[in-house]
């Protein structure tokens, strides 16, 4: 794996940013884009455009081609059995509140009860809150624990008769923790409940594969996997997405309608109304092309090298703190500095070229927890280098001189 | 692509004088067929007698030349076969308008084969197979009797 | 407007599709995209990417300002009264199904009524349907009058005292109506009822002007209107915006999360749950820009005489039955050939690059009442002529040759 | 850009060592204030006496240097002016924020107003321009008493 020939292919890093060399670490907010999958854009919308799976003329029919395409690629990329259990969104916040929708429609009773962790971003919070409004639904939190990772056992202590549903991250975005989801879903399994696997940033940092996870829903996010803005993928195991109704309705997802009487069509057709986006469907395999092109293997063990390189030079600065010291730890750096607000953090080192995000990073109930209003993110892509860090790491040092400490 | 190899003399006097259009009586097996993409529908109706032979077949329904042409087609060969021929005539349709250069079955006769291939047509037509597969898929899910809806988006 | 110009912005039109010139003829479907489109979503993803709205470094602020600067394009462009009124979605399919979603929530009791036309799409059909499932509320249906136009006269006759909401077409995507949404909404404001529109195909064709319509509600499917896939806008009143309830929950929708409740975010983030559909809004300004360049009174005077030169070819032509005779006709010519089935009619004409759409269209209730199972479009774009009339006429006749008619 | 024009001494000075901070006793005005974005918040608390006089004020929260300096100089100078000058002086601190360049109103003494024109330097950094106002807006809305919390969202 050569990263300067890696970093060539994202056209972003040509650029200066107010005279800077891009050190872009906020990729799990969203990664940039390689030039494969916006060429790929650019030649279907300039060449071969059409809508979907409506019309029967040539056009029509290729970029229909061309998109189901991208099912059986994804399919293949996360070990799915059919790929009907392939499901475009428009991002995995949709998919989520996709399945926590359905479920609530098909199998939710009052007094049921969801169980969430504290290290949920929202959007793995919300959608089951909004249940909990409409439908009188609990909501349990599995806690961390010291290193901001989540034992099975503080799980299974939350589990009652009343869990319908665990709700969970594969790896959260601000402690990095990788969570035991075969692990998880083996004991949710063996009590009769729902696994859902908030994907977001298993997606570009970890293997996936469906089949060995198990798990029942798994969401993903296209745009932090080097694939274009809105879009999704939920992946869903045949059995429930047969049996749960359908989300949005519309266009291309009936069977017949009637004044009187609607019946649906079958998946993948069931959970995609409407006019999907189309050309970023199309693209993403470009981005599904690309990490097949390097190797999850290649793309764990060279982010695991920056992340233990990141967590030692910052452990060597004083009134730097990390947050979190999970046992397994993927694409994430989170901390804070003594003295110096994440925000003026984010201000400084954005002067030179240093790209982080600070706040809450959509998980306020985990910032509660630890007890600060917000921290400072440092995370990876495959196409960050040491040196990146080096220049985070002087960054902060600078943020020191600055507030003078 | 060739209009001419999909739009065959043979199938155009089905698609215009379909054969066993109606509602057969004393039917006792039924499915119906949809195309949610088009609203194409297709209402297959069948006789199996006590030995298990196709006594009467027909269908309802309206579509395109191809879809109506075939139905025609079908009903035509399946009448009098026993319902395991039927099974097998099904199957080696679909292989061959899916992937197989030729039918392989030994049930049809020569002239029978030669007016099924003329459906193959559709094969250069990837958005009109399911015009020509629709009265089969439907036939099968009648045969089986499990009343399922066919529809044949995927 | 010189129509050779506006071709030359398209670069589709420089391709041949299986040897021919591509006669466009499904723009109802999906328009084709000018060049300007295309190139912004390229130099933003290559130049300029980030996530919108949640990092505070360069990229990211200016990310975020470009996307506002597109709600603001549109804002004007459709004249609403304020910026937040605009809510991105994924399409005009879930635009109408979050308006159907949060009425359903927050004023629709059993029993009420849902006035609907027979001219509705399924996308402004189903997901009321979806409430006549969970809250048992009716809905009825306009009648068309024998040329395919709904007269107000038909609305007013279902109007009770149950009626909540008329959701309702502003130009029929098959018959070509376009409906007097401004006397519509009188009516209907002066009987406390909500009026939602369905503009996907007012979006390309006609002038928006949503102070005077006065509507509630208009749905706007962005790839129609030579934008990129995977976008929609939803203009809602304020007032409207303010009091529903959020439709999908997630990060950057949220004002203040605690582990026992929630509050929702200020407009328009309430609406805007997760990552957006970022570069497509940012592109979106540019289609905006296409369309103001050449501007929407001459496209209409364009579209009108192709409508008129096409009615008029068409009549002449015997065997073609012309399906509908509105008073007022945009942008859509649809039709039946005696003898010919609308598939075949698509693929003859496709066989020489004419490429339109067969089927019900996604009006299955409207093919019903007029007793057809399926017909054959042609729909316009700003970029068609007469000759692609002709052409689509030749086809036509070639049809009927092949049938031997 | 330039940092040092953002984080001047002052603010600084005032970030490290807000004053105010805390909860005023016997306040009868109070409102609360949130950033979405980032989790910071802010809860305004004041005294308006018979006078209409802000006899007492402080704030309690948490934020960045920019937020806390802001909210500190805020509650410094506000103290002791009446309910009007004290609504003057939040328009015209947000105004120059959002776009005067200098702070128009007779109220405040020269170096109150050089204190308050360090904040100026958000001006070069949009997204920080939230924090300078949030404590501001808080304010105002704890004035008028509204009840409504303040989002800086938009
Ligand atoms: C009248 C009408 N309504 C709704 C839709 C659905 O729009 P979209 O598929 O962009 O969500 C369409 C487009 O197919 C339409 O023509
Ligand atoms: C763990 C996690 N879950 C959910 C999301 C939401 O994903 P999206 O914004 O793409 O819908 C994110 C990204 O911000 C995330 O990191």
């Amino acid at each position: 794996m050569n990263i300067n020939n890696i970093r060539k292919e994202f056209p972003i890093f040509d650029e200066k940013i107010q005279n800077n060399d891009l050190v872009y670490l906020d990729s799990a907010n969203s990664s940039q884009k390689p030039k494969v999958v916006l060429d790929r854009i650019n030649d279907f919308y300039s060449k071969q455009f059409s809508n979907v799976g409506r019309s029967i003329h040539y056009l029509a029919v290729a970029a229909t081609n061309l998109y189901e395409n991208t099912r059986t690629s994804v399919q293949k990329y996360i070990n799915a059995k059919d790929k009907n259990e392939i499901v475009f969104t428009k991002g995995a916040t949709e998919a989520l509140n996709l399945v926590a929708n359905t479920l609530g429609q098909a199998i939710l009773e009052p007094n049921d009860e969801i169980l969430i962790t504290e290290l949920e971003h929202h959007s793995n919070y919300v959608p089951w809150h909004f249940l909990r409004k409409s439908k009188n639904i609990k909501i349990k939190f599995a806690e961390i624990n010291e290193d901001g990772d989540i034992p099975i056992e503080n799980i299974e202590k939350e589990i009652t008769d009343k869990t319908k549903v665990i709700a969970i991250t594969h790896l959260s975005n601000v402690t990095g923790a990788v969570l035991p989801i075969k692990e998880i879903t083996q004991l949710a399994h063996s009590k009769g409940i729902v696994v859902v696997v908030d994907g977001c940033q298993g997606g570009p940092h970890l293997k996936l594969d469906m089949q060995d996870l198990d798990c029942d829903f798994y969401a993903i996010s296209c745009h932090k996997m080097y694939g274009p803005t809105g879009l999704g993928v939920l992946y869903g195991k045949k059995k429930w997405l047969e049996q749960l109704p359908p989300y949005q309705g519309g266009g291309g997802m009936i069977n017949e309608v009637k004044k009187d009487r609607i019946s649906y069509g079958e998946l993948p057709n069931k959970y995609e109304a409407g006019t999907m986006a189309t050309a970023q469907v199309i693209a993403f395999d470009q981005s599904i092309k690309f990490l097949e092109s390097i190797g999850i293997d290649n793309i764990i063990k060279h982010e695991k090298e920056l992340i233990e390189y990141g967590q030692e030079i910052l452990k060597k600065n004083n009134s730097v703190k990390l947050i979190g010291n999970p046992k397994d730890r993927g694409g994430v750096l989170s901390f804070t500095v003594e003295g110096v607000h994440p925000h003026d953090i984010a201000t400084i080192l954005d002067e030179t070229g240093v790209a982080i995000r600070a706040g809450h990073h959509c998980c306020q109930i985990l910032h509660d927890k630890l007890g600060i209003p917000a921290s400072a993110r440092a995370s990876l892509g495959v196409y960050n280098t040491k040196d990146d860090l080096d220049k985070l790491n002087e960054g902060i040092n600078n943020c020191k001189k600055i507030f003078d400490l | 692509m060739n209009l001419k190899e999909l739009y065959q003399e043979i199938i155009l006097e089905h698609g215009k004088n379909p054969r066993n259009l109606g509602k057969t009586e004393n039917f006792n097996k039924d499915a119906k067929g949809n195309n949610p993409l088009c609203g194409d529908n297709v209402h297959v109706y069948l006789k199996l007698n006590d030995q298990r032979k196709v006594e009467d077949i027909s269908f309802e329904g309206s579509g395109c030349a191809i879809s109506m042409a075939s139905a025609s087609i079908m009903t035509d060969l399946i009448k009098g076969k026993s319902d395991n021929e039927a099974k097998e005539i099904i199957e080696d349709f679909l292989g061959m308008i899916k992937e197989n250069p030729e039918l392989k079955n030994n049930i049809l006769k020569e002239d029978d084969k030669t007016k099924l291939m003329c459906l193959s047509g559709v094969k250069q037509y990837p958005m009109r197979v399911k015009c020509a597969t629709l009265s089969w898929h439907t036939l099968l899910s009648a045969m089986e009797n499990d009343g399922k809806e066919i529809t044949t988006e995927n």
